[in-house]
């Protein structure tokens, strides 16, 4: 998908509202790019993650902080071999497990640095310099990128291109522009508008405002107008779908 | 504003007529943003139920109306810096995070005056040499917003055509412009190519062909 | 001033509330470089502003959208000979006839760059590319940047450095780093949190975060504790010294 | 923790010592991020009156102790995901700026554990290769943080010295430490080079001479 290739995105009176989470997840396709928010089981989008395991995708290149946390989530997909890479800081043990197989790719990434990378494509930056990293196998390379069958290691990560400014080297790095992006909110309005909660904030916003199409969870749905301008944390321009986290998965026929 | 208004006055569109016909273009869901002048008058023919979202750079989606009396809050402004509603549903956000909008993509058409506009898409509308400097958020619109739709009288008091050949004004950006809405014509920018797609009521081919400096086609197809 | 020499920060019970404007701007100085939140005179912090002018200082360098807004704030500034150079996008009436005279230097920054480079200052990013301007006289050079007291342009912009990336040509945008911010906030609590409102929100929390040392006005000051966490929009951590927007000036032997 | 329980010991200082030790070092008014394991222990040797501002990567800055029975929110972790509660005056925001604060000068202090750390203030602690691969935050804070503080032991359970000539195990940052706090002494990096500052009470420095791989000066000065 590239930005062109946008659908048209809802905004004032039209509802993004989804009574089901297969609707919500509509435009989630295999093969795609999706970062998923949340940090360990707090604000990920556990049910928007683990209804893709019902509607068959797979092939995914996921974007998190984690990769499943005690089995759930992402751990689920992993499992059932869905993800094809994983991008992030600290993918945990579940990941390691299928890594050491050589089931899945690796892109590791320090957090404030993937943090940033996602808050770029969401800031229309391509690209920024970035001290984070200099002088370490993150940036010169040889962080182990995949594993085979027995364990050996068979890729490890490339040097990183390094820039000079201002008489100091810095990492040039890349913002991502994932396809999808997975939230969960404490609080959302019809039109896209979120509130979190607490530390369940973490990379949520990040994550919407980085991907070519949103789709959010909420624990509390209410009409558009209801939440105040100034308690909104996320404008419902980054927010294609929302649905009730409780949500029923729906039927395919529907 | 309907159409058999526009006809009836048989000649050059008013600023309110331009203002109508670009608002008939735009569609429910779609995000905008308007800059001053003739622009911004697009926000009185939109539909009052915010089917159609008006962004305004310094920090608002969800622009309403121009607030008047008691309406008045010191802390809700337009670009144009004058008071301005919140429809439902309205978000404010910094300045950082409005601009990102724009450059990401959420930004569908961003309106904008024009000192001119040349035959291959190029604007210039943010600085007379020898005036008075100051460029606000009009490059960052052009660069970043996916559609960039110019709404401008088709010639200057002068009578000097604003559709020229290159422009010889300062650029806001090169190639940047997708349509252009006169209030003797409207046209497109295809392949880096002007094509004039529709003529408003009374006015013939042969007088846009008089007015304008630029090299265009003509499409007046659907 | 580098980041090597900042005061150490208050946080916690440690208040940072003044009684005086004298007291919250004791550490800015003549020559520095000042960001000023605001937009038009919307969220404009006009009580620190004009205090500048009593407290004598001079030769300032002023990053702000604008210069100055119906007579008040940096138009009186300007009209003292208080402004060095302005660095902003719309710089305003008030500010075209003080530079036409030669009085003050001018960079002229795309609204949305300035906001950027601000926002990059103070996410410790040095560096980054951004598309903006590419193809105009803002990239290549030659806007103008100072004329003589007779009115004639004496100096024009550089062309700034470009850089590729993805097959596309962008700008490379330097951070802004002020020395001070000055911003306005709807309320505020004694450990330097902020909340503002509405529209009057958009360069102040980034100029806050931008700069070396930051000073806040508030409409209402509440005790540490008093705004829930979730409905802060600026960490106390981005701000030094706080203080009613009504606060008398002070005297000088306090 | 005070001074007479650290030195009827009279060995290497517990866990809880060595975390009382580099409580001791903190000041008011500072910001400090503090690693899992010992160095998460300083927290409970810090005023509990919030004028020290705990930072946890997450997007808190104001942590208080950990949470425990009904105080247990989901919603309210730190950066070692166990439940914690927030400090009157905390705030919240999302990773981007959490790390800005971290890269922007904002973080006074972050204490961290080590596997190695040179003798030229290198540190590794990220990665045991063959190990499970996982970074979190650790790059980003010996890369932003104004100090950086190591809280080890001095040796490791095989008896190998954990301050080294060079680090053999994948470096998290190159001359980022500032400080090394060991069960059994206090260390300073000063211009590229380790200094001795501080012994464990009852700790001789030949002691330190015979576990230490790395080169060191002696400066117990003060």
């Amino acid at each position: 998908m590239s930005i062109d290739e946008l659908p048209t995105r809802a905004a004032g009176p039209v509802s993004k509202a989804c009574g089901t989470l297969r609707e919500a997840l509509a435009h989630v396709r295999s093969g795609a790019t999706v970062a998923v928010g949340g940090f360990g089981a707090c604000g990920t989008p556990i049910a928007l993650v683990e209804a893709l395991l019902d509607l068959g995708v797979d092939d995914l290149h996921i974007i998190s902080n984690n990769c499943g946390q005690d089995g759930r989530g992402l751990a689920l997909l992993l499992k059932e071999r869905r993800i094809r890479k994983f991008t992030g800081s600290f993918p945990g043990a579940a990941f390691a497990e299928h890594f050491a197989r050589g089931e899945v790719e690796l892109e590791l990434v320090p957090q404030g640095t993937a943090a940033e990378r996602l808050r770029a494509g969401g800031a229309g930056v391509p690209a920024f310099l970035l001290a984070t990293g200099v002088d370490t196998a993150y940036a010169d390379g040889g962080v182990p990128v995949l594993m085979d069958a027995e364990g050996r290691l068979v890729k490890e990560s490339e040097p990183k291109q390094k820039q000079e400014f201002g008489g100091r080297t810095y990492v040039l790095e890349e913002a991502l522009r994932p396809d999808v992006a997975l939230v969960h909110a404490h609080l959302g309005d019809e039109a896209g508008n979120l509130r979190f909660r607490l530390t369940a904030r973490n990379f949520n916003p990040l994550a919407a405002m980085a991907a070519l199409h949103t789709v959010a969870q909420v624990e509390t749905l209410v009409p558009t107008g209801s939440i105040d301008p100034d308690d909104i944390h996320l404008p419902g321009a980054f927010v294609d779908r929302i649905v009730i986290a409780d949500a029923p998965l729906g039927d395919a026929d529907e | 504003m309907s159409e058999s208004v526009i006809a009836r006055t048989g000649r050059a569109l008013s600023r309110e007529e331009l203002a109508a016909r670009i608002a008939r273009d735009l569609w429910p869901g779609a995000t905008v943003n308007l800059g001053i002048g003739i622009p911004l008058l697009v926000a009185d023919h939109i539909p009052a139920d915010g089917s159609i979202a008006i962004h305004t750079e310094n920090g608002l989606l969800g622009m309403g109306r121009a607030a008047t009396g008691e309406e008045i809050d010191p802390d809700l402004i337009g670009a144009g810096k004058g008071y301005t509603t919140a429809v439902p549903g309205a978000s404010v956000f910094d300045s950082s995070i409005s601009f990102g909008m724009i450059r990401s993509g959420r930004l569908d058409v961003t309106v904008l005056g024009a000192l001119e506009v040349s035959e291959t898409g190029d604007l210039a509308n943010w600085y007379v040499p020898g005036g008075r400097p100051g460029v606000g958020g009009a490059m960052d619109l052009v660069s970043g917003a996916r559609e960039v739709w110019v709404a401008t009288q088709h010639v200057d008091r002068a009578g000097t055509p604003k559709l020229v050949r290159q422009c010889r004004y300062p650029l806001t950006g090169r190639g940047v412009v997708t349509r252009v809405y006169t209030d003797l014509a409207v046209f497109e920018v295809r392949d880096g190519r002007l094509v004039l797609r529709e003529l408003a009521p009374g006015v013939g081919a042969d007088e846009i062909a008089a007015k304008t400096e630029a090299a265009f086609v003509t499409d007046l197809s659907g």
